[in-house]
């Protein structure tokens, strides 16, 4: 639910065997860059690339929510329940299953009768959405600081590194609650009406402020190690500028733990975001969004439990995809792990 | 903001009421729900019918304890009360709030108070402290009354007038904000503080406005003539306070009990346990029964769990009920249609009447407020609410538990529940209105954002072009209460103080008090209800006032259109099997705790 | 060891002064107001400019924060009535002082953080410690499905879940509730397994993952590898020389997790309905309920950077290379 | 004397009868299953080894030598490895030991001194309960007396005031110590069998000489069997009798430490001695590494895995040095030497490959 739990080791169960082996097989066979191996080794791993698959797809659906929506003939903000008298008085699905039929195929929403399907494809599209962006911004605040942090070491060390502290004292929940209407009030004059991408940026921004510091740590450690390394060394004795010694030398040893941790953050944050949804302090109706679908149905499991059914389904789903695709994609940059 | 899922300090405008005499009548015929082919919900509606208990003013043989026995009740056990928010305020002198009222019965005493029949329901004010609901004199300005004898606080100290000249007194003092304000406005006026500052100045009230000729008697000295002085009289300040033990602002955490418990624990928003106070006397008490030993009140219990908790009354909530909190709107359902449940249904009327404000200071033409009116989707609005259960279709001003309640249905919205598109085209085109494009401004909740879909998809079909403000809801009242706000349309929720209509129509519909932070949000200033509501209030006689406060309601609604009503809200709840004497309190809006008892 | 108390102690109050100024400050950027939540329905200018001052809104914001903070320590007298010290003010809703509040609170929040982590840690650190040694086997393999799917739900999914089917339909477990250790032990455990369970589920799914691979990391270090050179037994190799090491980086993750535990507990209390810090938290804010909201923010803030020393001093026992300063 | 045997998978070691060799290895394969492929890391060796005498082992880093002694150990980890071909200590067959039976006698019979003290002692323990450990597992004593014995022991590796440093933890201790102390923990059960894995190669050149007495010492005084591993020749000339020098995983020479010093054969070792620097030497002459890097093990070169490094493979007819492998080739007194030159050519060249 945190990003903080990302920054663990990445577990590399390397064996002295292993490790004898990669002594033994000496160099790498001529012709290949660790790149293509890597991606030769991913091909072959067939988990990975199913869930590669499965996450493309939940990608594309997210971009292409509009035409499928369009090609299923609903959209999400239509109230066909209350519309075409789907509800009953109580505002609950007449039909049973939570009224899945041939027009409503995951059935509608009970109280406003949304079409559910629709209601997920955008949903999804929202949350995905800006799990994306504090996802990107989280790992080029991390990397950058992290570089520098370690890079630089001393004083800015260490006043960065009690910063990041502080960030991570936080008790981020409390943050987000806290701190999500603040940050609303300060774009939104009172009383007037929000705009969705107010609430979007909002909620980017407060998980942003709280997302960078784990990987910045990792990159940090990584880059202390690297740092005493000769070629660095020689770099800098050589009279490298800082910036060419971190893009020439340290960014491209650092770039496989730095794509294994977003693979593993997004799916973090997408979690993170429908939480803060289903606390009532993240998007908002009419606003189609996967938390919120989460709110709702904590509110009808007793009268219409197949309505935490599908969004529930669907995240189990869209995370186990992205957890092992993060485990395969380690894999392949990190070869010596025996599983 | 409704007090259901609602903090209980943002349920403004929703306090205890009473009912006078009204006649008995049921309006089931509103609450059918949309129940069509299939639908559960049209059985459900006998589960969720209500009715309305007449109430009489009681005389001083009513008011002599004690109170009338339950057929089968025993003394004994513990009852639990689950309450959805927790309490603000424990002193009575701050109490406004109907939970605040209904639980204060159980550990203070009022001059007056209401007697509910175990039986028949039927409700009556008598006198509580006092031997009757009072005697005025001076053509209504003087109020005299008598304390019963043996009275005592939870020491044995007796119960003097002057105590309760004292409770009066800290009515004025600066950390009294919360409660109700008419006794210290028809004492000392408007600015009563400025002309008196509580009795932590020193000084006391002149005999010229609060007497104790004997320390059984007080008189009461009005500014102006107030016929509903015993309703007044029921409101939980309108009791003594032993100086000796009052301990200020913090009295409001720990006051001290003169009611048939005493506080044992308190734990702010989380738990309040009663324990039996050894030194009331149930012979001078006509309204409580008070069987239960203890009552253990469970604070800040989440919706649904509340509701499934009584529903499933599984280990000790059999012996629960919720005194203020109905049922959660996605529960309703199963509760209106499961026979198991029948048995411990209870299905009234509060005293709240929900509507839509039309702010006349910027939708000027009342035609264009009629068109509203018209395309209003009220069968759509209780839907997304919860439907029949929560509450009925409102077509008027007034609620059914105030006196002189006339169902009265000028726009034929029973007819047309769903709205009038059509018609409302109409008028706007008389009107010559085109592209109408109005502003609804909501609290940023779940229900709220619903009923937000609702209305835009329903005024469109009108032409109407509904922009929706989502504002945070800690600040909603703060900013539909401004004068100059920029809303068309917003939401509120009255209740009467106590069943007379001069708790409803002057503070809604007086447009000499539009202020900042005033209640009457839409803003209607018409100089003919004006100089009618000063008419109105003149008129001595209870039931002629009644009648009215009703036709002026009616011209009101059918002429200036500034409100549109939508719903009568309903207590509708499930108790715990293991309770017995469960009563509805009406004028609270409430479970009558005075009656229960524990099988 | 002293010199390092005296600095993290002190690195502390810093980070604690610096976000209850933050939380202090950013709350007057809201538009609502305290007032006109609590004068009911007498919200005239007059009695809203009296409750200002009662609720001691009516002083310049900074010397509020100073007031507040130094409070703390000294305790204050306020228009509503003296409030001692450990003084965090008054509740704006219901005049309580917070810090009798707070105390009334935190246990549930802490029974459930504690059992949580009790629950995910045995489990958790368990089944890892299984997985590693039976590891290939087809029990390592379903573990790490099944730690996968742990992984990837969310209390808000299963929750609901569970107490539809487990409580409300099976009758299996009771309902949540608030502990109540002094007089129901029992009922107290028994309110608190399900929560707890719930909450730990993603959880543990972690520590056996990161258990599991940091052992073999372990197992394949060369002093694990001397250990057995010795002619040690696989089990004593294994806990006494593999799993030593392991713990270091599992209490790490752990110190990582306190405030993803605090989290999960607030998304489980509301869930469960029990009153914890966190249900206590989303009420301060909702309620505009400032005095509450800085109780709760430090409270909890201060817990985790304590708990986050007692972690770090920790390592010192775990691994005798580690020096505190 | 002893004499190592010929590459053939089985058959009795020639040479003088009656002294049994202690640790016999007959045609080891070891091969890592790993992402990329199999890696045969050590290829068909076979050696015989004698109580009192020491076997040296040299060769590049990779070229199979630690691998092998894992395998004698039988430490490796049998889900990624494969170890065939037998292993006999004292006629007891190791391979396919069970893992208990191995547990008894590793520590005690036969131990390892690892090559880098600092990673290869627990950092979580004192030194002496590391040391103690295996001799009460091994001896049944008492906490005391094992405590007793670990003092003795870092007394006899030369570490002073040892009933005080017993306590410290290995961080505590300079690299010298930390490998006495790596030492006393493999002498501690007195074993019979002694694997040295490049023990002295982190040290200094006094604690490198103060180590290699007290081996000998220790041979002297238990008549102990070492297995000498390294990449020094100048330490293969101190302390050992026979040599054998591996490349990609096999055996390209061995013989005498005479023989390999002073004629080597194999262009390999030509290189390694090549690449030595000797006392004799005058300071500006440079010292010539051998071009190139090992061969990878999972795919290596077809014909005489050297070939690519080879300075002398053209002069091998018909390119056989990148077809055929060349057999390790007995030539009497336990000495052999796999390459495709001829005699001749090799006793021509000898001179001029290594001075």
């Amino acid at each position: 639910m945190t990003s903080a739990r990302e920054t663990t080791t990445t577990g590399s169960d390397n064996e002295t065997d292993a490790a004898l082996a990669r002594a033994a097989s000496g160099t790498v066979p001529v012709g290949r860059s660790p790149r293509q191996l890597a991606w030769i080794r991913f091909r072959r791993d067939r988990t990975g690339v199913v869930c590669a698959v499965i996450v493309a797809c939940f990608i594309l659906i997210a971009l292409a929510a509009p035409l499928i929506t369009k090609a299923y003939g609903k959209n999400p903000y239509t109230l066909y329940g209350q519309d075409d008298g789907l509800l009953n008085s109580y505002g609950l699905p007449l039909k049973p299953n939570g009224g899945i039929d041939g027009a409503h195929w995951f059935g509608v929403e009970p109280g406003l009768g949304r079409d559910v399907l629709a209601l997920l494809v955008y949903g999804i599209r929202t949350s995905l959405g800006i799990a994306l962006c504090v996802t990107v911004l989280s790992v080029v605040a991390g990397v950058t600081v992290g570089l520098f942090q370690g890079y630089l070491g001393g004083r800015t060390d260490y006043v960065v590194g009690r910063f990041s502290d502080l960030m991570m004292s936080f008790p981020q929940q409390l943050f987000f609650i806290a701190f999500t209407p603040v940050i609303v009030a300060m774009f939104v004059r009172p009383g007037n009406a929000e705009p969705t991408w107010i609430r979007f940026a909002a909620l980017v921004i407060v998980q942003f402020v709280l997302g960078w510091m784990a990987l910045g740590r990792l990159v940090r450690a990584q880059v202390l190690s690297l740092r005493t390394r000769e070629y660095v060394e020689a770099a800098r004795l050589s009279g490298a500028s800082t910036a060419r010694i971190v893009r020439r030398e340290l960014l491209p040893n650092i770039w496989s733990t730095v794509l294994v941790q977003s693979t593993l953050l997004l799916p973090v944050n997408v979690t993170a975001e429908a939480g803060l949804s289903y606390l009532g302090v993240g998007m908002q109706t009419p606003t189609p969004d996967w938390g919120l679908m989460f709110q709702d149905a904590a509110q009808y499991y007793q009268s219409d439990i197949t309505y935490m059914f599908f969004p529930g389904v669907a995240m189990v789903v869209f995370v186990v995809a992205f957890n092992l695709l993060g485990d395969s994609v380690r894999d392949a940059l990190d070869p010596k792990t025996v599983r | 903001m409704r007090l259901r899922n609602s903090t209980a300090r943002t349920a403004r405008a929703r306090c205890g009421a009473a009912l006078l005499a009204a006649t008995a009548l049921t309006l089931s015929a509103c609450s059918a729900g949309g129940g069509t082919g299939g639908d559960t919900g049209g059985g459900g509606a006998d589960g969720a019918k209500a009715s309305v208990q007449s109430v009489t003013l009681g005389t001083a043989a009513d008011s002599v304890g004690p109170a009338t026995a339950v057929a089968g009740a025993h003394k004994g056990g513990t009852a639990y009360d689950l309450e959805q928010n927790g309490i603000n305020h424990l002193d009575p002198a701050q109490a406004y709030i109907n939970q605040e009222q209904i639980i204060g019965q159980l550990f203070s005493r009022q001059l007056t108070n209401y007697r509910i029949d175990p039986r028949t329901g039927k409700t009556t004010l008598v006198g509580d402290l006092a031997t009757d609901t009072g005697e005025s004199s001076d053509g209504g300005r003087t109020w005299t009354y008598h304390l019963k004898p043996g009275l005592t606080w939870q020491d044995g100290t007796p119960i003097t007038s002057a105590q309760v000249k004292y409770g009066f007194e800290r009515l004025y003092a600066s950390f009294e904000t919360a409660g109700p304000q008419y006794v210290q406005t028809w004492l000392s006026g408007q600015d009563f503080r400025k002309a008196y500052q509580g009795p932590y100045s020193g000084k006391s009230l002149p005999d010229s406005v609060i007497a104790t000729p004997d320390n059984r008697t007080i008189v009461l000295h009005f500014l102006a003539p107030h016929p509903d002085t015993p309703y007044a009289m029921a409101l939980s300040g309108s009791g003594p306070v032993l100086p000796a033990k009052d301990t200020e602002a913090k009295y409001d955490s720990a006051p001290f009990s003169d009611g048939p418990y005493e506080i044992a624990d308190y734990q702010p928003g989380k738990q309040l346990l009663l324990r039996r106070n050894p030194h009331w006397d149930p012979r001078t008490d006509p309204v409580r029964d008070a069987y239960p030993d203890e009552w253990d009140i469970e604070l800040g219990i989440a919706q649904p769990g509340l509701t499934e908790r009584l529903m499933q009354q599984a280990g000790h909530d059999k012996d629960a009920l919720a005194l203020v909190a109905p049922a959660d709107p996605t529960q309703t359902p199963l509760i209106a249609t499961g026979a198991q449940y029948r048995s411990r249904l209870v299905s009234q009327y509060q005293p709240f009447v929900d509507v839509f404000n039309i702010n006349t200071s910027r939708v000027k033409d009342e035609r264009v407020r009629q068109a509203l009116m018209y395309a209003f989707p009220m069968r759509q609005v209780q839907t997304a609410l919860g439907g029949a259960p929560q509450g009925d279709l409102a077509t008027d001003l007034i609620g059914p538990t105030v006196a002189g309640f006339q169902a009265a249905d000028p726009f034929g919205k029973l007819a047309e529940p769903n709205g009038d598109p059509a018609k409302a085209k109409e008028l706007l085109k008389q009107a010559g209105v085109t592209h109408l494009k109005l502003t609804y401004a909501y609290a940023d909740e779940a229900r709220w954002q619903t009923v937000a879909r609702t209305l835009q998809s329903a005024f469109a079909k009108a032409g109407i072009d509904l922009q929706t403000t989502a504002i945070d809801s800690t600040s909603y009242y703060t900013l539909v209460g401004k004068v100059n706000n920029p809303y068309d349309l917003y939401r509120t929720g009255w209740g009467a103080d106590w069943p007379s209509a001069s708790t409803v129509i002057p503070p809604t519909m007086d447009g000499r008090l539009i202020a900042d932070g005033d209640t009457d949000y839409a803003h209607l200033n018409d100089p003919y209800v004006n100089a009618a509501i000063d008419r109105v209030e003149k008129i001595t006689d209870l039931s002629q006032q009644a009648v009215q406060w009703q036709q002026l309601a009616q011209y009101i609604l059918k002429n200036d259109t500034p409100v549109i009503p939508y719903e009568y809200d309903k207590y509708f709840n499930v108790h715990g099997d293991g309770l017995g004497g469960v009563t509805y309190n009406s004028p609270l809006g409430a479970i009558n705790p005075n009656t229960v008892y524990v099988k | 060891m002293l010199r390092f108390l005296v600095r993290r102690l002190l690195g502390a109050v810093v980070i604690l002064a610096l976000i209850s100024a933050l939380t202090y400050l950013l709350f007057f950027t809201l538009p609502s107001d305290p007032a006109l939540l609590s004068c009911g329905k007498n919200c005239t200018p007059a009695n809203v400019a009296l409750i200002h001052h009662n609720l001691g809104l009516d002083k310049p914001v900074p010397v509020q924060y100073g007031e507040y903070m130094a409070g703390i320590f000294t305790g204050r007298r306020l228009p509503l009535g003296n409030c001692p010290a450990p003084c965090f003010g008054l509740s704006f809703a219901n005049d309580a002082p917070v810090w009798t509040i707070l105390s009334s609170r935190y246990p549930t929040t802490l029974s459930l953080a504690v059992g949580g982590a009790a629950v995910f840690l045995t489990v958790g650190v368990g089944l890892g410690l299984v997985s590693a040694w039976t590891r290939g086997s087809l029990f390592d393999r379903l573990a790490s499905s099944v730690s996968l799917m742990g992984q990837s739900v969310q209390i808000y999914f299963i929750g609901p879940l569970a107490i539809y089917l487990l409580v409300d339909r099976l009758r299996w477990l009771d309902p949540g509730a608030d502990p109540d250790w002094s007089h129901d032990p029992a009922g107290a455990v028994g309110g608190l397994v399900l929560p707890c369970l719930v909450m730990s589920v993603i959880f543990w799914s972690n520590y056996s993952r990161q258990t599991r691979s940091l052992m073999i990391e372990q197992l394949a270090e060369e002093h694990v590898r001397t250990a057995r050179a010795k002619g040690m037994g696989r089990g004593y190799v294994f806990f006494r020389y593999a799993l030593r090491g392991a713990m270091g980086p599992i209490v790490t993750l752990f110190g990582i997790d306190l405030g993803s535990v605090f989290g999960g507990a607030i998304i489980t209390e509301t869930t469960f309905g029990l009153h914890g810090l966190g249900q206590l938290a989303v009420a301060a804010v909702t309620q505009t309920d400032l005095p509450l909201e800085m109780g709760v923010m430090l409270f909890s803030s201060c817990a985790i950077v304590l708990f986050n020393v007692v972690i770090d001093a920790s390592y010192a026992f775990i691994d005798p290379r580690v020096r505190l300063l | 004397m002893t004499t190592a045997t010929e590459d053939r998978p089985t058959g009795p070691p020639e040479g003088t009868p009656g002294t049994e060799p202690f640790l016999s290895v007959r045609d080891l394969r070891v091969r890592f299953a790993t992402e990329d492929g199999l890696v045969k890391a050590v290829d068909g060796l076979s050696f015989d080894l004698p109580r009192g005498r020491t076997l040296g082992i040299v060769g590049e880093s990779g070229s199979g030598k630690s691998v092998t002694n894992l395998a004698v150990l039988g430490l490796h980890d049998p889900r990624v490895t494969t170890v065939t071909g037998d292993i006999l200590l004292d006629g007891r067959e190791l391979t396919h030991a069970p893992r208990r039976a191995l547990e008894r006698l590793r520590g005690n019979t036969m131990s390892m001194i690892f090559q880098d003290s600092l990673t290869a002692l627990s950092p979580y323990y004192t030194v002496g309960r590391q040391i103690a450990e295996p001799y009460r597992k091994h001896t049944g004593a008492s906490r005391a007396r094992a405590r007793r014995r670990a003092v003795e022991m870092l007394g006899r590796v030369g570490i002073p005031r040892p009933e005080r440093r017993v306590d410290d933890y290995p961080h505590h201790f300079s690299g010298g110590m930390r490998q006495r102390a790596m030492i006393a923990l493999a002498l501690v059960c007195d074993p019979e069998l002694l694997i040295a894995d490049e023990p002295t190669t982190a040290l200094d050149v006094t604690v490198q000489a103060q180590i290699l007495d007290l081996l000998a010492d220790l041979q002297r005084e238990r008549g102990t069997a070492i297995v000498f591993v390294t990449h020094d020749l100048g330490v293969v000339a101190g302390v050992c009798d026979e040599v054998l020098v591996m490349y990609a995983g096999r055996c390209v020479e061995r013989g005498t430490v005479r023989d390999i010093l002073k004629s080597p054969r194999h262009p390999y070792t030509w290189g390694l001695l090549g690449s030595l620097p000797r006392m004799t030497d005058d300071a500006d002459e440079p010292l010539r590494p051998i071009p190139g890097t090992p061969p990878s093990l999972l795919t290596p070169p077809p014909g005489c895995p050297f070939h690519p490094r080879c300075p002398y493979r053209d002069q091998v007819p018909d390119d056989r040095c990148r077809v055929e492998r060349p057999p390790l080739a007995p030539e009497g007194g336990g000495r052999a030497s796999a390459c495709h030159l001829p005699d001749e050519r090799v006793r021509e060249l000898t001179p001029g490959a290594v001075r």
